[in-house]
């Protein structure tokens, strides 16, 4: 056994609620090896949530777990964090969840670079509704609700964390499991809001309809398709065309909201 | 050759997705009525992709102990 | 010793009851005519060792405060009809996962951005129906700053009490006016503590279905456990069974019916004898108190019944009322189109007339409107 | 003292709802009761704006003024709008140039220069508010002086405390020469 991930998982809850070959379920275990690896006391850690299949996962570990309401996973943890800034929160959901509905929320806790840490589940989908375009659903791509392929143009969720400024922004795959993992322990560590983008992947909501026969293959466009940062700074536009970037995209010091904030009101304690 | 001393499949959380199927290098598993099985335990190099790679954490490989 | 007066806003005042209650967090979002809140919170909170946030949007505020409440802190938000409609969501998640919090509401003239300046009383429906599915709510309705600041203690010990979130519905007058204010000493109105549980972390049912009440743990307590806004078992953790889910809901609506008579408080004015009554909340009350003067003097037997609470309605003391005493008519003046009065028409279950008496004017309804109204009776 | 109803009428920026929050205070600091509102009409962003503050030492039930006990127009418009609303017998102070046509009515009027006495006399026409409130507390003998003027103090800006104090003075002057 190269892990045994019991001491993290509530009793009685599996199997979770994913559909088979769900990428979601590999990137739980890079979190949990990812927080067992900073040694944090469980009682410290506190995962928040919003809505949709990405958002289930608090409610299998064994932390301080909240499962909030759609899109509101990172103003709930804002509230969290400024009344016990002992804990160590992250918000999390997918891609519909933090960057649609949620997107304001998103783009101002990025701004105030409160120390908070933010994955974005992306799989291009909404999965839970039932296959539904999301702010990620590539051009072209087919959902329910783009029966004749995606019209809209798409986000970028790393350029938009950045330019909203947040001070630590990565991207890793559901496949890079090792990567997936440090890059969630590096983000943990930073002080200030770090936003990670996991590129996911949705078998039955996203995968068979845009002609991903297998999970696995999902996977493998995820190998086949992502470049390390280190290798994408020798490598041409051209190369890197229809290609994505993982790896450490910025990252910078910038005073953290907290401390500043309680710097500048002269708190009391 | 064989590195594991077990392959511990938890059929009940099994999905039957075939993800580690698809990874294992050497064929040491296989699908049998959509669910994960073991076809030769001597094949496994307890390279570990399966488990890592399994999204229902249905499937668990003890490496044996050095000898 | 004579005590401290003070000549404050409405506004202020809220800001320095929830203080006084506890309160060291505020998430708002600025919204005409609650803004002061927002302000004097922003300037007192880190005096007192508590923090504020200015939000990004309403709902965003409504969020954080109660994320703040579940790390453990009294947390307060203020904001306007708009944003009323903004944080119905977040109430209704507080509500089902039984979060204290107060969230105050500054009545303005609606729907929509409606009228910013103009006061208001046509929140009534909106803060008991505003979020959807069956839920309790508790709102209470101060008539002057005294009474901002009083209500405000009041509704972080009911929202603690019962672990739910609590309306403060006030108006655009009473928020925005000035007026003396004794500011109690500490000690001198209570205020209730947030108790935490005693069991053993893995015993610690943080929802129990077959409970009334259990303590809301602090997230970083050591009780680790989880919280949703889906339907959920008494661990916390979702459930489909319409059985529990009957039994849930249930149970939070009548954790608060039951406790009625702790919650529910009104002001009975020169009722024992009265044939006519005024039925009224914040300004429009003390229009109605001025005209039952008026009409005592007249010779008129009126009364009035002013609720400090009206949700839960105050139907209990309405109700006892009408079966004690010959009531020839109610008469309920609200600045809106009719919303108080039909749950009056509906305690009064046609035993008198209940009359209705509207207004959208800027102004609070005059003394002699009611006064007139009250003679129609007689 | 039963219900005063106060209501100080001008234009935008001329300080009539400052005027009115002082006085309320130094209502409350004397040991009475008060109630300062804000106007909400369209009035409130330029044009007639009104500051309105209840005084009593009882129990203050209607918040805002009904008929006004005292009303002060310091512009033509502030009169012809709000005189209609002044009680029989009751106090109106109008400024004397900037109200031209003078009102007519059942009640006690008072031409006053107060903008010009704010102007001249105290050097600076933003305090023809205070002035105003030296007017009012002296011909409706409301407050005890030493009371208004901690009012004053306690609400202009730090500095002008000099100023608004001469002012309050002016006003009493211009009351007590109107008495005679």
């Amino acid at each position: 056994m190269s892990y045994d991930y019991a001491k993290y998982l509530r009793k009685g809850k599996l199997p979770h609620i994913w559909c088979a070959g769900c990428s979601y379920g590999i990137v739980l275990k890079s979190l949990i090896r990812a927080i067992d690896s900073l040694q944090w006391d469980k009682n410290d850690v506190a995962i928040v949530s919003g809505i949709g299949c990405a958002s289930r996962l608090p409610g299998y570990v064994d932390f301080n777990t909240l499962h909030t309401t759609h899109g509101r996973s990172i103003a709930f943890a804002t509230g969290l964090k400024l009344a016990n800034p002992k804990l160590n929160v992250l918000a999390m959901g997918g891609d519909g969840d933090m960057t649609a509905i949620g997107g304001n929320h998103f783009i101002h806790a990025c701004r105030r670079n409160l120390d908070i840490t933010i994955f974005v589940f992306n799989n291009n989908i909404y999965g839970m509704t039932g296959a539904q375009y999301s702010p990620t659903t590539p051009k072209g791509a087919w959902a329910t609700t783009s029966p004749y392929g995606m019209a809209e143009n798409n986000f970028n969720i790393t350029d938009l964390a950045i330019g909203a400024g947040a001070t630590y922004v990565a991207r890793t795959t559901a496949y890079h499991v090792a990567h997936c993992e440090k890059t969630m322990k590096e983000a943990f560590l930073h002080k200030g809001t770090s936003v990670v983008e996991i590129i996911n992947s949705c078998p039955t909501g996203f995968g068979r309809k845009n002609k991903f026969k297998t999970p696995a293959s999902m996977l493998m466009w995820m190998k086949d398709n992502a470049v390390n940062i280190e290798k994408a700074k020798n490598m041409s536009p051209e190369e890197l065309a229809g290609k994505f970037i993982i790896g450490v995209l910025h990252k910078v010091e910038r005073p953290e909201y907290l401390e500043t904030y309680d710097a500048t009101v002269g708190l009391k304690k | 050759m064989a590195k594991a001393e077990k392959i511990e499949i938890i059929e009940k959380w099994c999905k039957g997705c075939e993800i580690c199927v698809e990874f294992c290098p050497t064929g040491a598993i296989e699908m049998r009525d959509f669910k994960v099985a073991i076809k030769d335990l001597e094949k496994c190099t307890a390279c570990m992709q399966c488990e890592l790679r399994c999204p229902d954490f249905a499937i668990i490989v003890y490496k044996k102990e050095k000898e | 010793m004579a005590k401290k007066v003070e000549f404050m806003m409405g506004n202020h005042a809220v800001a320095e009851g929830a203080l006084y209650a506890g309160c060291r967090f505020f998430g708002g979002y600025p919204i005409t005519p609650s803004t002061e809140v927002a302000e004097r919170m922003a300037e007192r909170l880190p005096q007192v060792g508590g923090r504020f946030i200015q939000m990004e949007d309403e709902i965003a505020a409504m969020a954080s405060v109660i994320g703040a409440s579940i790390g453990g802190v009294k947390a307060l938000t203020a904001t306007s009809g708009p944003g009323l409609s903004l944080k119905q969501e977040n109430l209704g998640y507080a509500m089902l996962c039984e979060i204290p919090v107060v969230a105050v509401d500054v009545m303005r003239g609606g729907p929509s951005t409606g009228m910013p300046t103009g006061p208001s009383q046509s929140d009534i429906m909106c803060a008991k129906w505003g979020t959807h599915g069956d839920h309790p709510v508790i709102a209470v309705t101060p008539a002057s700053v005294q009474e901002q600041f009083e209500e405000t203690v009041r509704a972080f010990n009911l929202a603690e009490k019962y672990r739910c979130p609590v309306i403060v519905l006030t108006d655009a007058i009473i928020g925005q006016m000035m007026e003396q204010i004794e500011i109690p000493e500490p000690g001198e109105l209570e205020v209730i503590e947030r108790p935490k549980p005693t069991c053993k972390p893995e015993e610690y049912l943080p929802f129990d279905l077959d409970k009334d009440f259990v303590p809301l743990a602090a997230f970083g307590s050591g009780y680790r456990y989880h919280i949703t806004g889906l339907h959920h078992n008494s661990d916390g953790f979702p459930t489909n069974d319409p059985v529990l889910h009957t039994k849930n809901t249930k149970r939070l609506i009548e954790r608060i019916n039951k406790n009625y008579d702790d919650i529910v408080k009104v002001e009975e004015f020169m009722i024992d004898d009265a044939e006519v009554l005024v039925f009224a909340i914040g300004v429009t009350a003390r229009s109605a108190k001025h005209a039952v003067v008026e009409a005592r003097n007249a010779g008129i037997k009126a009364g009035l019944i002013r609720p400090l609470t009206i949700w839960p309605f105050p139907e209990k003391h309405l109700d006892k009322i009408l079966s004690k005493n010959k009531i020839k008519g109610i008469v309920v003046p609200e600045m809106n189109l009719g919303q108080m009065t039909l749950e009056v028409q509906r305690v009064a279950r046609g035993r008198c007339e209940v009359e209705g008496l509207y207004s959208l004017m800027l102004d609070p309804i005059l003394p002699a409107e009611i006064l007139e109204k009250i003679r129609r009776f007689v | 003292m039963a219900r005063i109803d106060i209501r100080l009428g001008g234009s935008g920026g001329q300080g009539t709802i400052t005027a009115a929050a002082i006085l309320g205070y130094a209502a409350v600091y004397a040991g009475k009761k008060a109630v300062q509102t804000k106007s909400y009409g369209p009035e409130a962003r330029g044009g007639a704006a009104r500051g309105e503050v209840v005084i009593s030492d009882e129990d203050i039930n209607y918040v805002k003024v009904l008929k006004s006990d005292i009303l002060v127009a310091l512009t033509q418009e502030a009169c012809d709008k709000f005189v209609v609303d002044a009680k029989e017998g009751s106090i109106v102070i109008v400024d004397d140039f900037l109200v031209k046509n003078k009102p007519q009515g059942n009640f006690k009027l008072y031409s006053l220069p107060i903008i010009k006495t704010a102007a001249e006399d105290v050097g600076k026409s933003m305090v023809a508010n205070i002035v105003t409130l030296g007017v009012v507390n002296e011909l409706a003998n409301l407050i005890d002086y030493e009371k208004l003027e901690k009012g004053v103090l306690s609400k202009v800006p730090k500095g002008t405390e000099e100023l608004n104090k001469k002012a309050l003075q002016a006003g009493i002057e211009l009351a007590r020469k109107a008495k005679k």
